[in-house]
């Protein structure tokens, strides 16, 4: 029988990362303030001392420019894990992840591979304002030739990196800034896990909350009150953002006929959206009642509290548009 | 260096007000008040302090996230800052900002961005506005050494000598970007010399020292405003603090922190002052005290100051409102 | 009674530009190659010698860079019109207009106006391959405080400039490289449209065909060929992709029943899922069949002609997908 | 200069090839053979074929969207290239990618990119690779003048400086980014003291004499195969024709034009060849005879060239093929 230990997302994380270092020599990881400084939010901290400089790589603010670095030592036979310190400064990288690692291996007609790991935080919840605090993971699932991931337990914040490495193609990893601190169990010899499959982290009949990231929490909270106002609500992690398990969704909403999608993305052309349009595609006279959606809303980021509370998903608006599917 | 009556008084003052705006700031943190990301400037505020009064009133300033003392320096009320800061609707941008997002349109204050380097390109667009106007205002724009390293330095920098622009690149380097010391962030640690690459003129200051940075900058927007073009003057300084609330400070030495405090530019100006007999004592204890009441005062309209109503969540996000959908049976 | 003139949707551009150049001296064109080369697409044409350098004025290539002044030049009182060569490249300018020309307003508590066009031409259909061919709307309409415009036709083409010069807040405008050839007639007097319905551009009952920008004119003739077999199809212009025009959307469903969205985005998260959304969230319940969608393959553009057709939405492509959606 | 024996013969025969390839494709794109942009490297060639072959069957090369020259001079086959620009999947990149994207990995040609500045931090990534695994190898990468305006272009030279990357930035200054002229699009025209800015070693080279490239580039490649860190070089150019074959070549003169055919890389490199002696009449002759075959057969494999079936269109977007959802009844 495994023993599990006692950790935190963030330590799960790192667990990755030194796996990952310890594992293949070829893997690196580099960003901004990864090294020295010890990671924005501590996930890399102490690694450098472990492994060196040179694997564990302060970069200038260059996002554009080490990013794309990452995609050529892919290229070039490395196993580059980038570290882009917030998904709001991969705007600027954006052309080095689209144009480049997502196009070269269909563009050159298989020839190129772009092994690359592109990990960054995502988020609102620390009032950080407007500029900080976006969750762009939508535009990222949009992009033929990336596979995107967003780990929401410690189990899968340890392992993806794991089976990102061992992907041929590039990947982008998303974690959420309000998980860093959350605890929990993990299995002592947590390794590799599946990034192809959704996951049913709750299982139930009346209604599907379909669901990733920092929102799989508030999700299960929900379903929580909903069982105690006796709903039977079934949670859906989609653990990878693309390419999407639609299996995995079809399964859920024909089983429990209702859904609900709860995205931290802005309402328009979300994630949630194309959940949406493809249970509609796919299970339409499956369904008893409308879909719907609890989304950010559509403002920048607003810094006091009580704003930015109101701006993203929560647990009693989840609630209310749950029993607004069910028509209670 | 010649200093005329009261503005010693004025250049210790504003000096002061910043310092201790921001060691109230630290407060107000630790006990909840400001939250999110709050970068002091301590130990930097003797180039706000004498920079920003050698501009006009119809001069536009931009800035970053540590801009507290920019803020402040440019006239921007120390209640209206530190509501800001609480997320009140008395604050100098509603409350939406906080400290990363000053801005004080009717003192041309464009303020807080959070982007490093992101206020770059915008500065060169105000002075290209000026320039095809005719006028002869000119556009500061602050940043950390840290943002040239970034792309959009370098595009703004060609766009602006290209241009002629009346733009003045205004550098706080205080050696560290977060963690990274310039050394391991630059591969020339000259950064006048990067200015050149771009045929840009450059300068560089003791940026501890009052009354160098007020001299240097007298002549920069001199230059500027005469129509010579962009400018980019390196301050050379320190911060004393963490980078932020959340900063271990593993990357420095004590000492190295210790050295520099050596150096602090008010105390430095306090006994250049006394010695010379710009200031006497009790002049030195009038600031402090004169500052701690407005300090005071500030803290009160931020703790008075008001939230706004969850109902204006998606106010400004437009001016002409998109029509919400009609409702349905 | 008003005169037409016989023109093209590219010479429909250059009268918006000329007609903003000369009615507002605050209003300048930067970009790059629109002034000595003529513009990419000579659009701007002549335009230089018109008008002067200054006002006409060829940038670096720096994207960020000049994308960024026209954001600074709008704050500061100008009415800048940024011409960005064609939206693949827009990639590296999507920092300065997220991060600065959609937020500052907000962000600001109000006070900061950002009345800045940008242009950027979209679309594939030349055989410009995987670099030159994106459809990135979809992110553009993502962003609140940004407004989103494609005009698909000679008089959008020409007044949606004008309106979009008028607005305080940032507009960004889609024009489609493949119509830029487009004849047709326009009034001699065409000015400012209106930037905020939709547009039914062939009415119908039985279905609705919900488009924008380069895929017009395919679903229009789509609908041809389905009248031919007995369907009268309707066609909705959205012409404006943020904020959509919801109400005219529901309108059109509700008196059809069924829909096919026509987006020449690729398929996943693309902003034919989120009309598909609004629909299920909005008229579900009108809904006599699934919704469908035609979008662009999953694949970064390829080369060669065959390819490349088939990876676009093409006219046979939707005349098959309405008629299942019809169930016929 | 010296030149061994069949030396000359090789650099001539490589430019001639590039000339003579280009001339057909642009008559190809005429007759509708090519499609989408076409940019023609014509009177650029003395680069490719003198700087090429100085480089390593080790060492990685990087490009633009006018490649061609560097692709034949690699020696990517000239029949795989052109049924590139066909489109047919015996192409260098399986017709996927046309003139502007042109692979070839066996040869370590990571080709054509056709975002300007794009392939820049990837080439500072190949090189990092290199320099991790403790190899010799070099990275070469050509790019345009008009590319060092991009914030990729700042950012790529400052991280291959820090680092000592082996990487070479290879500046083909052909006056020109497609309208727009040097001097309306950089502040300071002197690209070397760009490079000196990164602290970067610097060369300008006649890129009009091959005889002149392939020495400068043979010692730059020897410094940065030793370790000397990354190096830029300027090949001071021309490009003949228009930027691509839509361009009305409206911005510069005619006169300009002819006075630098005058200097045409072929033709100057022929005239010392025949005066030194290096080669006679008989043996250009013979160069041009050969091309002429080569290139009919390269024409001969395109047309040959078979069509990428419709079934294959998603291929190649990942190599763990995404599952296609279950089939419902
Ligand atoms: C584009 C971008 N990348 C990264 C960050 C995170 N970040 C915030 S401040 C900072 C350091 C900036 O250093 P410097 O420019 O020297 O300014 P200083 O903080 O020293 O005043 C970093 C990396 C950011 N805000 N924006
Ligand atoms: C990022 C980006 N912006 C604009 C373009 C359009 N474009 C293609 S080539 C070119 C000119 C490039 O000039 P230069 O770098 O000097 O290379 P040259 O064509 O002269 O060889 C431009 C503007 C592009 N492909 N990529
Ligand atoms: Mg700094
Ligand atoms: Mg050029």
């Amino acid at each position: 029988m495994s023993t599990t230990i006692r950790t935190t997302y963030r330590e799960a994380l790192r667990m990755g990362l030194r796996d990952a270092l310890a594992r293949d020599e070829r893997a690196f990881l580099m960003g901004e303030d990864v090294a020295h400084y010890g990671g924005t939010y501590a996930v890399s901290k102490s690694l450098h001392g472990e492994f060196g400089e040179d694997r564990v790589r302060d970069t200038p603010l260059s996002e554009s420019g080490f990013v794309g670095a990452g995609i050529g030592a892919a290229m070039n036979g490395m196993r580059p894990i980038v570290e882009v310190m917030t998904v709001n400064f991969s705007l600027l990288a954006l052309d080095q992840i689209v144009n480049n690692a997502a196009t070269l291996r269909h563009m050159s007609g298989g020839q190129i591979e772009v092994p690359v790991v592109i990990r960054m935080t995502t988020g609102a919840g620390r009032q950080l304002a407007a500029q900080h605090s976006h969750s762009l993971e939508v535009w990222y699932a949009h992009v033929p030739g990336l596979r995107v991931v967003a780990p929401a337990t410690l189990a899968d914040a340890r392992g993806m990196l794991w089976t990102a490495l061992q992907d041929p193609d590039p990947v982008v990893i998303f974690e959420h800034a309000m998980l860093l601190p959350m605890e929990g169990e993990l299995d002592a010899d947590a390794g590799a896990v599946d990034i192809d499959h959704a996951a049913v982290r709750r299982p139930g009949t009346q209604l599907s909350l379909i669901t990733y990231g920092g929102s799989l929490h508030k999700c299960l909270e929900a379903a929580e009150v909903l069982a105690r106002e006796g709903v039977d609500a079934e949670v859906l992690d989609l653990r990878t953002l693309r390419p999407l398990d639609v299996d995995a969704i079809v399964a859920s909403v024909t089983k429990t006929r209702r859904a609900l999608v709860v995205d931290e993305g802005w309402k328009t052309c979300s994630l949630a959206a194309e959940i949406m349009a493809l249970i509609v595609e796919h299970a339409f006279y499956d369904l008893d009642a409308p879909l719907a959606r609890v989304c950010s809303a559509e403002v920048p980021i607003p810094y006091p509290k009580h704003l930015e509370d109101a701006a993203l998903p929560q647990v009693g608006r989840i609630v209310a548009a749950a029993c607004e599917v069910l028509s209670r | 260096m010649s200093i005329e009556s009261g503005e010693a008084h004025r250049l210790l003052w504003q000096m002061v007000r910043i310092r201790r705006f921001e060691e109230k700031c630290a407060e107000l943190y630790s006990a909840g008040h400001i939250r999110g990301f709050l970068h002091l400037y301590i130990g930097e505020e003797a180039i706000a302090a004498g920079a920003l009064p050698e501009l006009r009133a119809d001069d536009s300033i931009l800035g970053t996230y540590r801009e507290h003392g920019h803020a402040l320096a440019r006239g921007v009320p120390a209640g209206a800052i530190m509501a800001e800061m609480f997320g009140k609707r008395e604050g100098c941008s509603g409350g939406r900002g906080g400290s990363m997002h000053l801005f004080d349109v009717s003192r041309r204050f464009f303020g807080g961005n959070a982007i490093v380097g992101g206020a770059l390109p915008l500065a060169v667009g105000f002075a290209l506005a000026e320039q095809m106007r005719g006028t002869d205002r000119v556009v500061a724009c602050f940043f950390g050494e840290g943002a040239m390293a970034e792309g959009e330095f370098h595009e703004s920098a060609n766009l602006a000598a290209l241009w002629k622009l009346p733009v003045m690149f205004l550098c706080e380097n205080n050696l560290y970007a977060m963690g990274t010391a310039l050394g391991r962030s630059q591969s020339n640690v000259d950064l006048c010399e990067k200015a050149h690459g771009y045929g840009m003129r450059a300068l560089s200051v003791d940026g501890m020292d009052v009354l160098e940075v007020r001299d240097a900058m007298r002549r920069a927007v001199a230059s500027v405003r005469a129509g010579e073009g962009p400018i980019f003057v390196e301050f050379r300084t320190y911060r004393f603090r963490a980078h932020s609330m959340f900063d271990p400070e593993l990357y420095r030495d004590k000492a190295e922190v210790a050295a520099w405090r050596q150096r602090c530019p008010i105390e430095r100006f306090v006994r250049t002052a006394l010695e010379r007999e710009w200031l006497d004592d009790a002049g030195v204890a009038a600031i402090e005290s004169e500052v701690a009441a407005e300090i005071d005062e500030a803290v009160a309209i931020a703790h008075a100051g008001t939230w706004e109503p969850l109902e204006a969540l998606e106010r400004d996000v437009y001016v002409r409102a998109p029509a919400a959908p009609a409702a349905r049976a």
